[in-house]
């Protein structure tokens, strides 16, 4: 400093006041017993004015389960691994963020529809929900990779704009079902051949058991195929799956209601429990329909896994051995799968180490003996004696193990190659050497499922990357599904494990000896349609039953053309959920849950049986029901249920299996808002089969409904009471030919003006 | 050499008046009660406990609506649903609008027969009065797994309805003595309630006991308005059906305030409890004949107002005036004390933002020869002094003086020794108050 | 010498100039939120000045009874024997009783025709009322060098007449407009003051604009009572004819009361002044008529009592009421906060105490992996917070937040993160706040 210059005159300090008594900290003095100097200039602690502070209302920053999970208790003290990657620098201030500027209406198409410029935005503000690398907010993934939500405005779900999310012509699958996070899963499978033409060709089969798996993700797959690109809801595979023994005891099932958090903690856990539990059912599910005599399943073909476990007494050297099949192998690290570490050959870190370790797993237990009655050591040494072409793999990873998998380039190989050797399974990341390449077989990655956490606990869901061969332009590509968002995405990102926020969970390798093609009509070799000719009521007989249709003769069976006209009533499960503001405002959350209950269809050819009915079926409602909605479904209390209706009811799976033939077999439906009664029956019928009389007689923004357009154009009173399926179903089809005849003359414009 | 700068300003005088006459003899009636200082020291840091109080692991919603970090606020074990037909629970949470705290009271499972009947609350939104716990808002949240409403209101800490306050506490504290002096300073202010709302011709309903909450000495606030409202909502087909069901209420309520007293009045001479009709009660109740004649008025009139029950009571009011005055004389004279504490912590914000900070560490000019150095050094100075043997000086007034004194950066020069006790530099206040002013602008920029 | 300089308040905390001062959102705050508002601390501070104040060359007495220090009071440059008939002036003094500060009203050379004309300052020694200056003592001395009654009163600091406040001002500030708001305060608080007095016997007699003084905001109170008890002293014979006189007296009062209401009501509406005859002025007046029936009442009654005027203002003093009772909550969230400041300063002041201390520097305790090592990061944790580019985060609401969470001692945890941002751990603020305070014993010790 400059005082310590020696040519500037020395100055002393001034001599200090001599009166000081000390002031204990905690004294209750006032702090002003202590003056101040005269001062001449703004006081040091005045603090600049302008400054504005905007942390009030921030919400705090909530410790993750992640980090609570891997705290240690030490000295008193709890101390965990911090990850900087995803929650940022240290001593980082937390933004401030209203809650309730999020404004969402751009997702509606009815919004997109009166603000067509959206380009004025700045591209902050606009989104690309497209986004996959990761943006510059530390703690938040890629918009791509975000948890979705479908936003319900006062139109309803249709509003949503579920295209926006979804350019390609895969379908994607809706959230707000019970057990959404198995959509990852779901759809996984749907792009592993061999698994989906051993579900699609199950369907031949009529298979009329209660919660089917194997039949639910038959039409599951089915319907997806034909919603072509659009957006799914796998509400009957859920309603399957929620009655599922296995599946309850699992813990895997958890209706869709508000306790997300809870369930979004550990989605990564259950959905390796859930691909336990789904391949585990469809080999049940396809024993129970298997000739008897027949000695393989399909199932097993396609996916098991044969594990010898042989046991050996480290003391007497004794030897036992036992096989199984498994449908799934769990994938932990190569340390935790043996103790004898490096093995073979050095593969370097990569997902290899862990596969071939995984298949030939050593550990060394004490064991009771029951012959001694005393404990005993033992190795015992579970070996993958043979892969299938389809491999599951349940990888299981620790906050360790995850740390290190972001640092190693190319952990995850879009290829290997296995030999069986001696028992044993040997893993090659390449075959240079032209001799094992003969005995090798090809695996490749077909794709994962990632979870993907975000900045909170209830963030975190799962995502699926699946490697896809498009047939029309000869070439493969990587695809992003998330749930309704589906994206191509490229190998190297699809790949890419750095991310804090991706962690795989569940991988698909399949031989790639076999080309692999989906037959897209595999439910139609030896398909049984006899449901269409025949009752299958749900209890007793037609004695004493109101029957209101005529059966199908083989003679009427049905063409690709035939005309059919169909109406379907639906009763509440749930009421719908919403919330209001004091201004008034009400914000639809979850719209009511519907379910059939009754579905008319009849004859729509030209001929004297044009308009009789042919299906007029009630469907067993088990659930609870909220609310009959009698006034608009005619259900009235006691019509689903087996012990008191009078009605033809049949179970949903007699009526679906006989709508899913109608589609299947070319039918054309003519009905009148059939959008709804689809998307609550869980069907998707490809648009060049449908006639939607609501669709023609559109005005505007305006549904007219069919009570008005009957008044109009058929001078018909019709909904005077209860709503009747049949009736609805006739006036539909009545509104059709009108329709057409209107067309063929011209008047139809101007009819429609009037 | 130098002058000296004198201490000798801002300094703390001895309080005004009212003068505390300490200590209280326990059966001396004083004109008027207040806390002590350490009393209200003691309580205002527990209300701020209770205010910053946050749950560890609940399995509350982390947000209703704009509300953040609920806290339950029910002392009773089980919920009741006595009072409004459904179960009802009471929160506290913080805004993430304003970031303050707010009481939620919610409503479980409320089916509401129409949308608009939430909007009855905006003319309690409206309402100004010291003695109605103000209203916020209202909405419906799916946020706790049910259809809740839930009405937000400002957020007493500590608050006790009058039934923990002089029934039986659940907080094991010992109920307080209802006197005459309580009894018509509560009725004061209950006027004072429902004439404000009365005249903004809202009923207030829900008049009870429990929901009239203590949330400072002496003051009282009704609490839960405009709850039934939207639950009992009505939708009226003409003006004159409104205004005469609004009348009916009116008078209800000061039905419910004559009870509500009468009640509070015999806890505070048990003697009259024995009798069973409210005549021979309220005149063995032992309390001035001008309380009575309030009462009777409250209870007898077939239709009472509270114009008339203001003209009734006008006199007596005068005299818990006084005590109100000087509740807020007090609480001005003990301000006096602390004029500078905000001063100080803006001084020492300041200080700490700029020092020891460890993106410094490596940079030159707060090291050892560097420009920043004296700051380090002066902060030993102040907070770092030892005795001849080394032990630590912990001694408030030296500190409060120097940062007094580099505060006001004057002249006044002082010795820094450096870590090695080889060098030592003379600055004064003023070159340390520029240099830690340069330092914190050079931070903020 | 600094002294002589009167201090430079605007230096103190200066507010942002009128054009930056933007309106702020919910949750947006500036620095002047979080501490006393600048008015009220000024004033506070001027009232603090004033009690401390002594002069230092006076030829005034240096004790008078048991007071010492006077220092006069009074502005004007004449004294005047206008009121008393003898000239009279005004002390503050401090008690060598008990060290406070008090009025002195000193009343030259006075003959008191009785002994005991003193002793009716006993029967206003023991009246207590808020709208009333309280009255200590009264005693004749001779140490002025001449016979001065001594009349002693409470010290309000800076206190201003009526006069002083609205119409003339000898500090140079402007008088303060008269609203109509204002008007029913003060006649809220003037009746409150008369019923008091006449309720135990003692008319005001002195009831003129200048003898009632604004002691803090919209509070007033009578002051220079009882003097003329003394002065006009009449030993009655009998009872009647006393209380006769003293039925006179109160009669006065109303009437006196009357006229200084009106006064002040002409101030406001000035066009009313015109008018000559009472009648047409009140009819002229600006203001609402419930004011104007209790003007008449006071003016045009022959008989007069304050009962019946309580009644006829009952209403309006419900809605004084609320502005008092709000006053009252503004000081006690002005003193809560304050109060918190005092101890963040001393948390502060304890926190740098431990902190850095170079003795320190080898400690293990409070190395890395040492037990004190979370003090040093919480430090950090408050006062280093950054942004996501690293820039400083100067975040005072945060830092106030969290130091009242730790003074709190909440059970809330948060994430501290060591320098190299590979581990972290989970504390709590009441686990911080038992470490710091360990730390600190362990240092005083």
């Amino acid at each position: 400093h400059s005082s310590m210059s020696s040519k500037i005159p020395l100055e002393y300090p001034t001599m200090p006041e001599t009166n000081t008594t000390p002031i204990s900290i905690d004294d209750d003095v006032p702090l002003n017993t202590i003056g101040m100097p005269y001062y001449k200039e703004t006081l040091l602690s005045a603090w600049p004015a302008q400054t504005v502070f905007r942390s009030a209302g921030t919400l705090p920053k909530t410790i993750d389960s992640s980090i609570l999970q891997n705290a240690q208790n030490i000295d008193g003290l709890l101390i965990a691994p911090y990850d900087k990657e995803k929650y940022g620098r240290r001593n980082l201030a937390k933004k401030y963020v209203s809650v309730k500027n999020n404004n969402e209406s751009n997702k509606f198409k009815s919004f997109k529809a009166s603000n067509i410029p959206t380009s004025h935005k700045s591209p902050k503000e606009q989104e690309n929900l497209f986004e996959i690398k990761e943006s510059d907010a530390p703690d938040k993934p890629p918009p791509a990779f975000k948890k979705l939500e479908i936003l319900y405005s006062k139109f309803g779900v249709g509003d949503f704009d579920f295209d926006s999310y979804n350019s390609t012509h895969f379908t994607g699958l809706e959230v707000h079902v019970d057990n959404a996070y198995t959509n990852s899963l779901l759809q996984l499978y749907r792009f592993v051949p061999e698994i989906f033409n051993f579900v699609l060709g199950n369907l031949a089969i009529e298979n009329l058991e209660p919660n089917s798996i194997l039949r639910e993700l038959g039409y599951l797959y089915d319907m997806m195929v034909k919603s072509f690109g659009h957006h799914f809801r796998p509400t009957n595979f859920q309603q399957a799956l929620l009655s599922l023994d296995d599946a309850i005891k699992s813990g895997l099932v958890d209706k869709d209601n508000d306790s997300t958090t809870t369930i979004a903690a550990d989605v990564g856990t259950k959905i390796k429990v859930f691909n336990r539990v789904l391949l585990d059912n469809l080999v049940k599910d396809e024993m129970k329909q298997a000739v008897p005599q027949s000695r393989f399943l399909k199932s097993h073909m396609v996916f098991g896994i044969e594990i010898e476990t042989r046991i050996r007494s480290m003391f007497t050297g004794a030897m036992s051995t036992d096989i199984n099949i498994v449908n799934s192998l769990d994938l932990l690290p190569p340390h935790t799968n043996t103790q004898k570490l490096a093995t073979r050959h050095a593969l370097d870190p990569s997902i290899l180490a862990f596969i071939e370790s995984s298949t030939n797993i050593v550990e060394q237990r004490s064991i009771l003996n029951e012959v001694s009655g005393q404990l005993e050591a033992v190795e015992i040494n579970h070996a993958v004696r043979r892969l299938p072409p389809v491999v599951s793999f349940n990888l299981h990873l620790k906050y360790d193990d995850l740390k290190a998998i972001r640092g190693i380039k190319n952990w995850l190989r879009p290829k290997f190659y296995a030999a069986h050797n001696k028992g044993r399974i040997s893993i090659y990341d390449d075959v240079k050497n032209s001799l094992i390449a003969d005995s090798c077989d090809e695996y490749g990655l077909v794709g994962y499922v990632a979870e993907v956490s975000g900045e909170s606990d209830k963030d975190k869901h799962l995502v699926t990357f699946v490697k896809i061969h498009n047939d029309f332009e000869k070439k493969t590509e990587w695809y992003l599904f998330n749930d309704f968002l589906v994206t191509p995405i490229p190998e190297s990102e699809a790949l890419n494990l750095s991310y804090w926020w991706k962690k795989p969970v569940t991988l698909i390798y399949r031989n790639s000896k076999e080309p692999g093609r989906f037959d897209y009509a595999a439910w139609s070799r030896g398909l049984n349609d006899q449901i269409l000719y025949r009752d299958h009521f749900a209890a007793g007989t037609r004695e004493g039953k109101r029957i209101e249709y005529e059966m199908l003769t083989k003679e009427e069976a049905p063409q690709p053309g035939t005309l059919i006209a169909i109406d379907a009533e639906f009763v509440t499960l749930e009421e719908e959920q919403f919330e209001l503001k004091s201004n008034g405002t009400r914000s639809m959350l979850k719209p009511s849950k519907q379910t059939l209950a009754r579905v008319s269809v009849l004859r729509g050819d030209d001929g004297p049986q044009m308009g009789v009915p042919f299906i007029d079926d009630y469907v067993v409602v088990q659930e609870g029901i909220h609310d009959y909605l009698t006034s608009f479904s005619g259900i009235e209390p006691g019509d689903l249920d087996p012990a008191t209706s009078d009605k033809s009811l049949v179970n949903r799976e007699v009526v679906y299996r006989k709508l899913w033939l109608l589609i299947n077999l070319g039918c054309v439906f003519v009905g009148h808002g059939l959008n709804n009664d689809f998307r609550t029956i869980n069907i998707s019928v490809p648009k060049a089969q449908v006639r939607d009389t609501a669709v023609f007689f559109y005005k505007g923004q305006r549904i007219l409904s069919l009570r008005f357009l009957a008044y109009i154009l058929l001078d018909k009173k019709v909904q005077a009471g209860n709503h009747d399926s049949i009736e609805d179903a006739h006036t539909a089809l009545l509104l059709y030919k009108e329709y057409l005849k209107l067309k063929q003359s011209g008047n139809f414009e101007t009819i429609l003006d009037n | 050499p130098q002058t000296s700068y004198p201490l000798n300003h801002h300094l703390y005088a001895p309080a005004p008046p009212p003068h505390l006459q300490i200590p209280l003899k326990g059966n001396e009636e004083n004109s008027s009660k207040f806390f002590l200082p350490n009393e209200l020291r003691e309580s205002l840091i527990k209300k701020n406990e209770s205010t910053l109080k946050t749950l560890q692991h609940s399995n509350l919603p982390e947000l209703v609506n704009i509300y953040y970090n609920l806290v339950p606020l029910d002392n009773s074990l089980q919920k009741s649903n006595q009072t409004y037909g459904y179960y009802s629970s009471l929160y506290k949470a913080f805004s993430n609008d304003d970031g303050k705290a707010y009481v939620l009271r919610r409503i479980e499972n409320v089916k509401l027969n129409q949308d608009k009947s939430i909007s009855t609350i905006k003319k309690w939104v409206k309402l100004n009065c010291s003695n109605i716990t103000k209203i916020i808002d209202a909405f419906t949240s799916r946020s706790f797994g049910d259809n809740s409403l839930i009405i937000v209101y400002d957020y007493y800490p500590n608050s006790k309805n009058l039934i923990e306050q002089h029934f039986h506490s659940n907080l094991g504290a010992k109920p307080e003595q209802i006197t005459p002096k309580i009894l018509w300073n509560y009725t004061l202010q209950l006027t004072n309630a429902i004439a404000t709302s009365h005249s903004k011709n809202l009923p207030i309903r829900s008049l009870t006991l429990t929901k009239i909450i203590v949330t400072s000495l002496n003051r009282i606030r009704l609490s839960d308005c405009g709850i039934f409202d939207i639950l009992d909502f009505e939708d009226f087909s003409n003006e004159d059906e409104e205004l005469e069901t609004i009348n009916l209420l009116k008078i209800q309520d000061l039905q419910k305030l004559g009870q509500l007293l009468l009640s509070l009045a015999i806890s505070s001479s048990p003697n009259s409890s024995k009798f069973s009709n409210n005549e021979d009660i309220i005149s063995n109740i032992d309390i001035d004949e001008d309380f009575k004649s309030a009462l009777k008025y409250l209870l007898n009139e077939s239709n009472p107002n509270i114009e008339s029950f203001q003209k009734i009571i006008s006199k007596k009011l005068f005299e818990s005036l006084n005590q109100i005055q000087e509740q807020g004389d007090y609480y001005e004279s003990q301000l006096t004390r602390e004029l500078e504490n905000g001063r100080l912590v803006r001084l020492l914000t300041k200080l700490n933002f700029i020092l020891e900070r460890p993106e410094y560490q490596s940079n030159p000019t707060w090291a050892q020869s560097g420009e920043r150095y004296p700051i380090k050094l002066f902060r030993e100075y102040v907070f770092n002094q030892v005795d001849d043997r080394g032990k630590p000086v912990l001694d408030l007034a030296f500190v409060l003086k120097t940062l007094n004194k580099l505060d006001a950066g004057i002249d006044e020069k002082f010795l820094l020794v450096s870590h090695d006790e080889q060098t030592c530099m003379i600055v004064s206040y003023k070159e340390m108050r520029d240099l830690i002013e340069r330092s914190f602008r050079e931070l903020s920029n």
